[in-house]
């Protein structure tokens, strides 16, 4: 497999709203230790409108899927998440531009402008102990790979890990910003609900374009 | 978890069906999840909308009317509503005069009502913005902008909303919305958590001696927990923070809000609130005007929180002026 | 138990101290269980003396002012007041024209308020009574005399109160009042029990998947225990019971009384009131009016119950009539 | 023992205050099972102002005993106790006269005033699962024990024995008045409250008066 088809990312869209969906109450638990507990149902909110949304559309290229699972997430979950995964979304279909399918060369462009749009909306930096602490070491492990010459699967596997250290990272963290930033210290030994979010939604997208070879 | 419901995740939607049908005197739908004033607005008017997620009643919607709110733009429990509904009622109470968005100070709501006033500046129509940022435990006072929007919503709304009936300018509504916030501190405890429909579970709970301190209006923790105190413990540690917090001074004469969160009887509120009213005699500081009762709650939860504003002679106007709203009517 | 209070057999005199200081315009103290308007009464105006037990808030102190009572005696928590306060009252509200008593069906209410009376008359007050009876829960139709009164009491009170105010006479307002309770019907569901504070333990508890069926409003049990269900079911089941039980016809106006008990969240409320305005529009009788709130509480108990007071031209202009107290406004 | 003097009288007040106080929970309990729970506050509101009436009496009669204490329940209590409790010791005290001790025949009448009060004020009857259910047997024991020359200390006994039992008889019984006949047949079963903190006054006073030899 050396490109991800509009067919691959139209599936693996669906495959992260059932992973989403399965892992409900764990993002609703960890949001609980340290934010008001909802980021299971707002993320479920979202993926059931981005599923419903993207089953309705006629041939879409890949900018039509990564646009409309955007709006989908900005139209349709409010609170934090609507306007950081959404923009990360809306931008990261702008990247796609008319590309038919994703090479990896492509796929990273796509990641980084995704980042880009979480990070401009968001204003937070790695550290801050938010989902940019996955985005950012998945991102850069992508563009690693890509510049050191590896294939799609080696790439999307370097990504999986990245993202999935990550999230550890939040762990140890203090929050920064957003709603459990007032709890200080008291965030501190909780892994962060929406770095957790992000990294189900890379590790599923990855190992649903990689079919069983990741 | 026990709760009147049928589907959790239509609980704001069956809520708000409930809501216009029982006041059809006071508010119009413009959008699933956008409600407005029933009356048209006076052209001229400079609108007010505020808004948040759900789980706060009499917050929001219960604003909406005369003297206070236009519009109010509602979320899924304790979360922001998305930009679309509250671009529908921006564009609903809006005449000309631009509109003023007041919220609490939240990641997501302020998210989600940019977007909103950057779609409505694209329309045409001018948004200016004031958070609350009232709770004095959320952030030292060096970094007030950090500080959470909890109970002195209440304050905020009602002055700004007293101040747009005037037909003053949007500036003039914006800045009597900032004094009111800047002159407005508080500080909460709860005796117990609360759930989100769709979650399920508690967000948190407490043995039966524990409190949380200095907690937000969405169930989460507060900044921290410590042994279940008596009313006049509770009252005298959080009035005298808040005090000593702007500070409030001897001879300042203040608005009090004793607020319930949500399971805490009003006689439990009103035994915090006569020894909120001796320490502010203490302190040599007037009651101007009093509150007690739900004006911001989160669900279930039981505690309640005390807030101050610091009046001078235009706030002690606007907040003498008359309201009818569904939740709150004043004369 | 977790209660924001101090000792808890001084919650009613701490209340009671909060209360007059947060309510200076509204209230005055005449004795220390015994309260009554701030304006002296008019000359010639019959007095509405309403009271029980605390425990009820905003019942029954919250509905002192224009519109509603006079004054209100005021006993402990879930105990009616002894005569003497009633007495007080009584005395301080009478101008000549004699005062109507109005309370809920309740044993020891009426054995102490018919002391008061008693006492009243050997001073020349005339005094009249008439008993909230609308729970339908409590005993079957053919037993209307054994009813308890519960949320109802909101209705009669502001019937009563509204009619006083146009200075009708004391036979007059108790003509009201009378009707006012016959057309008015309520019953209520719980899922959680509550705690007298000098009790400290709950009345009853609920397992997760339990309620209360036809429960009172001082935290004692249903009449029986079920299964939880749906706000869709509990509404259905409550309002069909209602409606057959006066009964209620096609072509009826109503007012509507989605009340909380004081732990349920607005939120419910508004989607239990969704469903009971279907069942309604089914039957083909007709909203005139609606309140959706926490108007009659016991204490921190989670439920609701639903009452529908059938209206003809008299009773809708004297609930359309403005009202003016701590707890409720109407313009 | 043959009479019931001022001090005895006055000693059992206070004892019966201290018997209430101690069955506070006991007697809040019984209530909760099929009424509003209040039933030992009530009865501890009452009795601790009776005894700080009593306590400031000077040189008191039985009379003024017997009235101060029904006064001080009328105007404290409130609730059903205070009037139906009340209205017993004033009539007691009516009944009382201007009698220096009490001997039994005396006694006997001065409990079936209280008796009469008690239902005259409350329209209660045996078998309503009252108060009433105690303190009729209890009297009629006394009146039977009067009738047939026995002694105080032998009447107090039969006294208490008739009331216990009948307490007890309440706990078969569906009740008929007050706030828990509203719950129909859940009453069946359960002991009632009024019914027991009367007969922990009279099996107190009994005690109390008897000393030592009961
Ligand atoms: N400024 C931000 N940038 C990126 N992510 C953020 C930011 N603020 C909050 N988050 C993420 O949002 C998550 C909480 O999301 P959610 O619970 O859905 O929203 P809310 O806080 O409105 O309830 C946090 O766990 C964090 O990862
Ligand atoms: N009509 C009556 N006559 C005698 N006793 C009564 C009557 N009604 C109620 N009682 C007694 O009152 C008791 C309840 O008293 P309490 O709990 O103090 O009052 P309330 O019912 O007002 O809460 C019952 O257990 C019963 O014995
Ligand atoms: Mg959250
Ligand atoms: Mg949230
Ligand atoms: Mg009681
Ligand atoms: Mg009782």
């Amino acid at each position: 497999m050396e490109k991800i088809t509009r067919d691959a990312l139209k599936k693996a869209l669906l495959d992260i709203t059932d992973e989403i969906e399965a892992n409900q109450d764990y993002l609703s638990e960890l949001d609980a230790a340290m934010g008001d507990g909802d980021h299971g149902v707002s993320m479920t909110l979202g993926w059931r409108a981005v599923a419903e949304k993207i089953k309705s559309l006629e041939d879409p290229t890949i900018a039509d899927l990564l646009k409309t699972t955007g709006m989908a997430l900005v139209s349709s979950v409010g609170a934090a998440m609507g306007p950081l995964y959404g923009t990360g979304f809306i931008r990261a279909a702008a990247a796609a531009g008319d590309a038919e399918s994703l090479n990896l060369s492509q796929l990273t462009k796509v990641f980084e402008a995704f980042r880009d749009g979480v990070m401009q909306r968001g204003n937070a930096q790695v550290g801050d102990k938010t989902m940019v602490d996955t985005i950012v070491p998945a991102v850069d492990a992508l563009k690693g790979a890509e510049e050191s010459g590896s294939d799609l699967i080696s790439a999307l596997r370097a990504f999986v890990v990245a993202a999935e250290e990550g999230m550890k990272s939040t762990i140890p963290l203090q929050s920064k910003v957003g709603r459990s930033s007032r709890l200080g210290e008291r965030t501190i030994g909780h892994q962060d609900a929406g770095a957790t979010s992000c990294y189900l939604i890379f590790k599923t997208f990855a190992r649903s374009v990689a079919g069983g070879s990741l | 978890m026990k709760k009147l419901i049928n589907d959790p995740y239509k609980v704001v939607d069956e809520m708000l069906a409930g809501f216009v049908k029982a006041h059809p005197n006071y508010v119009r739908m413009v959008h699933p999840r956008g409600l407005v004033r029933k009356a048209p607005p006076k052209k001229g008017k400079v609108g007010l909308m505020i808004g948040g997620g759900s789980g706060h009643k009499p917050a929001f919607i219960g604003y909406i009317g005369e003297g206070v709110a236009d519009g109010v733009a509602v979320g899924n429990v304790f979360a922001s509503p998305p930009p679309e509904p509250a671009l529908e009622v921006t564009k609903a109470i809006d005449t000309g005069a631009g509109v003023l968005y007041s919220y609490g100070n939240y990641q997501g709501d302020i998210l989600n009502f940019n977007m909103a006033a950057e779609l409505a500046a694209m329309e045409g129509i001018r948004v200016e913005t004031v958070l609350v940022t009232d709770d004095i435990a959320s952030a030292p006072k060096d970094q007030m902008e950090k500080r959470r929007g909890i109970a002195g919503d209440f304050f905020v709304f009602k002055i700004a909303g007293a101040m747009a009936e005037t037909m003053a300018s949007l500036d003039e509504v914006k800045r009597v919305a900032e004094k009111a916030n800047f002159n407005t501190r508080t500080m909460g405890v709860a005796l117990s958590g609360c759930t989100v429909p769709a979650a399920g579970k508690p967000i948190f709970t407490l043995g039966e001696n524990e409190m949380e301190i200095g907690l937000g209006i969405h169930g989460e923790p507060g900044v921290r927990r410590g042994k279940l105190e008596t009313a006049d413990e509770v009252a005298t540690d959080i009035t005298e923070r808040i005090i000593a917090d702007l500070p409030f001074q001897s001879g300042d004469e203040v608005a009090v809000l004793v607020n319930g969160l949500g399971a805490t009887p009003y006689m439990e509120l009103y035994i915090v609130y006569r020894k909120v009213a001796e320490i502010l005699a203490d302190h040599g500081i007037s009651i101007y005007r009093s509150y007690v009762g739900e004006y911001v709650t989160s669900l279930e939860m039981a505690g309640c929180s005390v807030t101050l504003m610091r009046l001078d002679d235009e706030l002690k106007r606007l907040l003498d002026a008359p309201a009818d709203t569904p939740f709150f009517v004043q004369k």
